[in-house]
């Protein structure tokens, strides 16, 4: 189904807007992400509290909020079952978005 | 409905398109606040204020919000008025208590002394949090006129597709909050 | 199925016609009108920063002349900057966006025609607060790049500065709201079998620096809220005594003002893109390696942004980092740069003036991208930064690359817009006296960097050796001011009297040439299914079997009224809070107004 | 077909390059004609002279370049022009080899630019080893404050050094950016509030060399010189020793001094921005002028210094310098002439 929507930006071909309807998540799967997002930032929190963790805290927490933020993008803004077009509308963006904070604090001496 | 090349809707895509713009608004904010960080030449700073167990549970009525919103959608595609308008309201006043909770934090800071121009850390982080706030804010809003609509029946499963960029306008913010929660509030004392 | 050449003059027969008056300028959300009002704007803008240059080379033309004031110049450099980049060659080059992205996509319009009227206000409203400032107190006087902390209200007292952050936040959201119509239209409404891959290339160049503008241009806004807040409620960020660091600033500025000097020139390659191919009578040579260096160039472009602050002390590693990713951009451009040219070899090339253009952006833009990789260089870029010779560079590209762009697709399409052809004589005239002007204006003012000269000073010392560069510089631009005149008396009369101009008039390859000249409000009488890259070359144009029908968007005032409201809240921020909630009253009930007009009568 | 091939009008094509060649020749021309005290072009420090070589490899590289693009232009435009009769011309659609070709021929020559950027680079920002003689230099609006921390002189816009000895400035900012550019020295370095900048050189010869700030620092920017006079070092020796000494009264001085100095002292007002090391004038917000009389220009570079040029700065310092950070005094025209007596005389 991906192809195909690759193919039609490749043939130019047209597709009608609502030609795809796609599988999309259930509400059942929307809930369990939703306990999923509620744990993690439980995780999240309880890892700042934990002395013993502080030196690691800052990789635990671009991992747990890594996740969040891949669950919310994926799921709920459906971009797992959306074309390519739109991943790289976004993952593109974001990408640069990224390399730009890190570096930024890079040059302000926070990571070598 | 107009056809379109890629099969995705304009306005959806318009959206997305928006959002990766935002992208680089936040990552703007973000990394100045990071650059930012323990340069305040006078206090209070951020490990004096901040409350933790506050904002965790206002973050946790966002992340909620964002459940709303998908269950909303699915109501609205599925033709169910009721569920609709009932989804499209508990967002809206997820995010309103959601504002609450900041502007309760804001005051507080004031309260405590840290002005807009009090040290580094007030600018960066109430400019930070404030643009996030106004996005919220803006989505509130938005919302409230598609749950409007719902009420006099004027947003059937054929046009879905208000909601879903309204959606993806609101979970992008949500995403946005998650990044700035773990940044400004859990990496705060490190 | 009909072959091309019987289709041509078919399509726009029955031409509808446009409603006249003002008003209907006003509510216009027709594509080929608002490119019209963004091309006439960016023209005016053209006129008024071409004077400011003249005054300012006035002053320079001999040591120690007191034509001007120091202020009054420094307001005049800074002005000339903004408005040229941001006021003159970006709304051009948005005027072709609008005119032709359509017409080359076989579309009807963009694919919301409202929000590209919006973002056309917004542009015009934010560039006549942005220049209000000369009637308020001065324009403001800190550089087109406006360094922190000069511009905090300490240093930079007065409302200049306000004007500036003002007038481009309003500016800048109208060209990012146009890019992201530009993506959606571009990536959406192609005719049917137009693939990416057999798009024309000035389309291309749209895409990637509508992509460009969405990414660059919000780093720029959060800066100039940043400066806002630090002048208006006296927030820290540029502010050293708070412990603030006016280099974030650069940062910042730079993350948008780099990858915004491709946005203006990209434009103009796409367009002689274009140019070349018709005139050389050949297909662009290795159409898909201009594509990608274009695009290459659009993603380097974030990443090199330091260029601009080696004298700065970031280090050396930083410095290596950045100069080695600016160098690397030589290469996507020497690269279009090969295929133009071998696009020309084998070819039988007709010097009509927009090829005259073309070749001469060749020229001009090598010398101008040589002398940026001289700046690429850390250690010799310490001796040329903030003289003479980077202004020498960025007229060579700006100008000597963008400008002679636009004026070759001012040749190519007009006869598309209008029916009528510019006049071949006065345009070679035209082309002659620019490129002698130009060359005589910015070629002197390297050795004058070179030998010591600094940028933004309004008076030098005899004695140091700049009079005789900066006099000829003066006289230079003395000619490319006769220069603009001819082309001003050409586009005049050949608006009234030009020769008629058929629907192809130079047999070029792209569908908006199988349309009539001027192009009927909407477009096409059918949609062209396309079938190769040069449709109109090898029958790559099927004619459907039946008729469509066509639905055109009405005229709506809501995007003009939208746009009243944002510059009555900007204006507000000067004049007191009243005035921003009425600005905030009118922007959302024009939203609402917006939200809830039927867009098909 | 609307295509309109008749009447095309056939103006012969001059050729772009031969203008260019035209141009620089007469450009070139007018540059030997000159003197550039100023230049880049004309290195006097080990680190300007690394600069220049680099920034001639490149140029050269570039020329190279150069020629071979407008070349083929050349070859392009004058082989390949329409001939009346011709066919259409074959359809080229690529040719990977020469794509190729020409993608890493450029890769190839930035390699060579590259790499010397990379070394002198590398070479000119490892600090100075050995014995050096500090330097901090403050920027203000619009003139250069100067101290060396180790021989106690305190003063401004005329930078003393010792030819062959290694200088190590120390560049702050007391309001707004600033850049230190001394041409035949060094390149730029700026001056950032909050941060220190450093900026080496050792300088070939004695000799004046003139600078000026670089970076746009408002409206007396185009008037905030600097100026490096490198000594022999016995007599930049003598000079410091000189320097670091307060300013005393000299026995039997004339009389305008006298009446000068009761002015600057008292009704001129000068002390409130003004030090005289050795006297009870304090200011900060100016140049030091403890030894004012022993430098050769007035005002960052505006003035040579002279009586005359000394009167008319006091009188009225925003006429030479325009916006300029000193107050106009309102002194008469003889107590100018005064209070400029008493600065000549604090050598
Ligand atoms: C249209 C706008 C435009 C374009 C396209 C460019 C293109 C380039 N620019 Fe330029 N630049 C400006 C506009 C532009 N610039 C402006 C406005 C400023 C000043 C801003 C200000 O301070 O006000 C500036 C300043 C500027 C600086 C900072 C100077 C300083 O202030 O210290 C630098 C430094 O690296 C730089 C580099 C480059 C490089 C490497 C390119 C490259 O993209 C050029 C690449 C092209 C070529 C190299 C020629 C063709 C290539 C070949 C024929 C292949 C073979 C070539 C080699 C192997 C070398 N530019
Ligand atoms: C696209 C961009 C662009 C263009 C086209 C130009 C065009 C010109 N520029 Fe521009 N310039 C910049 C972009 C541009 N410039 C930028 C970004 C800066 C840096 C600013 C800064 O430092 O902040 C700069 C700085 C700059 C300086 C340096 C100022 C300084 O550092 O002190 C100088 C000095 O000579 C100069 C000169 C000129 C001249 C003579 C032209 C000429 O070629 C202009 C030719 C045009 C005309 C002559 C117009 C003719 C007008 C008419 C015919 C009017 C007729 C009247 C009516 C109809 C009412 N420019
Ligand atoms: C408001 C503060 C102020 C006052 C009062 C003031 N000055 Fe100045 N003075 C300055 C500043 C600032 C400069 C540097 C100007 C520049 O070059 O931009 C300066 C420069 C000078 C210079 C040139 C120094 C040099 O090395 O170039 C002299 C001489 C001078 N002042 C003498 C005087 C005298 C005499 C008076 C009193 C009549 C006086 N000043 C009063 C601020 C002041
Ligand atoms: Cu100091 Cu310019
Ligand atoms: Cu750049």
């Amino acid at each position: 189904m991906t192809s195909e929507k690759a193919l039609g930006i490749e043939s130019g071909g047209v597709v009608a807007a609502h030609a795809h309807e796609e599988p999309h998540a259930s509400n059942r799967t929307y809930v369990v992400i939703a306990l999923v997002l509620g744990v993690l930032t439980a995780l999240e929190v309880m890892v700042f509290y934990v002395e013993a963790l502080a030196p690691v805290l800052v990789p635990i927490l671009i991992l747990l909020s890594g996740t969040k933020f891949a669950l919310v993008v994926a799921f709920y803004m459906h971009l797992k079952f959306d074309g390519n077009v739109l991943r790289g509308l976004f993952l593109g963006p974001l990408f640069i978005a990224v390399a730009i904070i890190v570096a930024l604090i890079a040059l302000y001496g926070y990571l070598l | 409905m107009e056809r379109t090349n890629t099969g995705v809707p304009n306005e959806k895509m318009l959206m997305w398109a928006f959002i990766g713009s935002e992208c680089m608004l936040f990552a703007s904010l973000i990394a100045t606040y990071l650059t930012y960080r323990g340069r305040s030449l006078v206090g209070p700073y951020p490990e004096d204020l901040l409350n933790i167990p506050f904002i965790t549970v206002t973050t946790f009525v966002l992340l909620m919000s964002s459940l709303t919103m998908v269950l909303a959608l699915s109501a609205v595609q599925r033709g169910d008025a009721r569920g609709s308008r009932v989804f499209l309201l508990l967002t809206a006043v997820l995010g309103i208590i959601f504002v609450g909770g900041q502007a309760i934090e804001f005051s507080h800071f004031a309260g405590e002394g840290l002005g807009l121009s009090r040290n580094l850390f007030s600018s960066t982080f109430f400019l930070t949090t404030g643009f996030h706030g106004a996005h919220v804010t803006v989505g509130v809003i938005w919302l409230l006129s598609l749950w409007v609509l719902t009420m006099r029946g004027r947003l059937g499963p054929e046009s879905s597709v208000k909601v879903e960029v309204a959606g993806l306008y609101w979970h992008f913010v949500d995403v946005v909050w998650i990044v700035l929660f773990t940044v400004i509030y859990l990496m705060s004392g490190s | 199925m009909a072959t091309i050449e019987a289709a041509v003059p078919d399509q726009g027969r029955g031409a509808s016609t446009y409603a006249g008056g003002v008003w209907s300028w006003i509510t216009t959300v027709d594509h080929k009108r608002i490119g019209i009002l963004y091309f006439v704007s960016g023209l005016v803008f053209f006129l008024v920063g071409g004077v400011e240059a003249m005054l300012m080379r006035l002053q320079l033309a001999a040591p120690g002349n007191t034509l001007l004031d120091p202020a009054t110049y420094n307001q005049l450099f800074t002005m000339h900057g903004l408005t040229m980049i941001l006021l003159a060659v970006m709304p051009i080059g948005a005027g072709f966006f609008n005119y032709l992205v359509p017409l080359q996509i076989g579309a009807r319009d963009v694919a919301f025609p409202r929000l590209n009227a919006l973002s056309y206000w917004l542009f015009l409203f934010g560039a006549l607060l942005l220049n209000s400032s000369f009637l308020f107190g001065g324009a403001p006087q800190a550089g087109w790049f406006a360094y922190a902390n000069l511009t905090s209200s300490q240093y930079s007292p007065g409302h200049g500065m306000d004007f500036y952050i003002l007038g481009l936040a309003l500016a800048g959201t109208g060209s990012i709201v146009a890019a992201l119509n530009f993506i959606v239209t571009i990536l959406n409404l192609r005719a049917p079998g137009l693939s990416l891959m057999r798009v024309p290339l000035f389309t291309w160049m749209t895409l990637v620096v509508s992509f460009q503008i969405i990414l660059a241009f919000p780093p720029f806004t959060i800066a100039i809220v940043f400066l806002l807040f630090d002048r208006m409620f006296g927030t820290l960020f540029f502010e050293p005594l708070g412990g603030g660091d006016p280099i974030l600033w650069q940062h910042l500025f730079w993350i948008f003002g780099h990858p915004e000097v491709y946005i203006v020139v990209l434009p103009a390659f796409g367009i002689i893109s274009e140019v070349i191919p018709t005139f050389s009578r050949k297909p662009l040579f290795g159409y898909p390696v201009v594509v990608y260096s274009g695009v290459l160039i659009g993603f380097l472009g974030f990443g090199v942004w330091a260029h601009h602050m080696f004298s700065v002390g970031l280090g050396p590693l930083a410095n290596s980092v950045f100069a080695g990713l600016t160098m690397l951009i030589a290469i996507p451009t020497g690269v279009k740069i090969f295929h133009w040219i071998a696009t020309m070899w084998g070819g039988a090339i007709r010097f009509r003036t927009a090829m005259l253009f073309a070749v001469g952006l060749i020229v001009m833009f090598t010398i101008g991208g040589l002398t940026g990789v001289m700046h690429a260089s850390p250690p010799a870029d310490l001796q040329q930064t903030d003289t003479y010779f980077v202004v020498a560079h960025l007229h060579y590209v700006l100008f000597g690359g963008t400008m002679l762009g636009l004026f070759s697709g001012m040749y190519y399409w007009f006869p598309k817009v209008t029916g009528r052809f510019l006049d071949e004589r006065l345009g070679k005239a035209h082309f002659w006296l620019t490129f002698i002007g130009i060359n005589l204006t910015f070629f002197p003012m390297h050795f004058a960097g070179l030998h010591g000269m600094p940028r933004r000073t309004y008076t030098y010392p005899a004695g140091l050796g700049f009079e005789g560069y900066n006099l000829t510089s003066t006289v230079g631009a003395g000619i490319t001011l006769l220069a603009v005149l001819v082309f001003l008396y050409n586009l005049v009369r050949s608006l009234r009297s030009g020769e008629r101009a058929g629907a192809s008039p130079w047999g070029g390859a792209t569908l908006e040439w199988s349309t009539s000249s001027p192009p009927p409000v909407h477009n096409f009488d059918w949609t062209p299914q396309v079938r190769s890259r040069d449709p109109l070359w090898h029958d790559g144009v099927e004619l459907p079997a039946a008729e469509e029908e066509i639905h055109m968007p009405n005229p709506s005032y809501w995007p003009v009224v939208v746009a009243a409201g944002a510059l009555t809240l900007a204006a507000g921020a000067l004049i007191g809070l009243p005035v921003v909630l009425l600005g905030v009253a009118v922007m959302v009930g024009g939203i609402y107004g917006w939200a809830f007009e039927p867009i098909h009568g | 077909m609307a295509e309109r091939t008749e009447g095309y009008s056939r103006v012969p094509v001059q050729r772009p390059t031969l203008w260019i060649t035209a141009l620089s020749l007469v450009v070139l021309t007018a540059a030997c004609g000159g003197d550039f005290p100023q230049s880049s072009l004309r290195p006097q420090s080990d680190v300007a002279r690394s600069i220049d070589d680099l920034f001639r490899g490149i140029f050269w590289l570039a020329v190279g370049v150069f020629v071979v693009v407008e070349g083929a232009l050349l070859v392009a435009i004058v082989r390949f022009r329409e001939r009346p009769g011709a066919e259409r011309p074959k359809p080229v659609h690529g040719n990977t080899a020469l794509e190729v070709a020409w993608t890493i021929v450029p890769a190839v020559i930035l390699i060579f630019i590259g790499v010397p950027t990379m070394l002198t680079l590398w070479k000119i920002d490892r600090p100075p080893q050995g014995e050096v003689l500090r330097v901090e230099v403050v920027g203000h609006q619009w003139w250069w404050e100067l101290n060396y921390p180790d021989l106690g002189v305190t003063t401004a816009n005329e930078l003393h050094v010792p030819v062959g000895h290694t200088v190590d400035l120390r560049l702050r900012s007391e309001d707004v950016v600033h850049s230190f550019w001394v041409p035949r020295l060094a390149g730029k370095r700026d001056l950032v509030p909050g941060r220190e900048n450093q900026l080496w050189f050792t300088v070939d010869s004695a000799g004046v060399y003139p600078g000026q700030c670089a970076e746009f620092c408002g409206i007396a920017h185009a008037l905030m010189g600097v100026r490096v006079i490198a000594e022999e070092p016995d007599v930049f020796e003598r000079w410091a020793e000189l320097q670091s000494r307060d300013a005393v009264e000299e026995p039997g001085e004339e009389a305008l001094v006298a009446a000068g100095r009761s002015i600057f002292f008292g009704a001129g007002g000068c002390i409130s921005c003004h030090t005289i090391r050795g006297t009870p004038a304090a200011g900060v917000l100016g140049p030091d002028l403890t030894h004012v009389g022993s430098r050769s220009t007035i005002g960052a570079g505006v003035l040579r210094n002279t009586l005359v040029n000394m009167a008319r700065w006091v009188k009225d310092p925003q006429e030479v310098k325009h916006g300029n950070l000193m107050l106009d005094m309102g002194l008469s025209d003889e107590h100018a002439r005064d209070v400029a007596a008493y600065l000549g005389s604090l050598k």
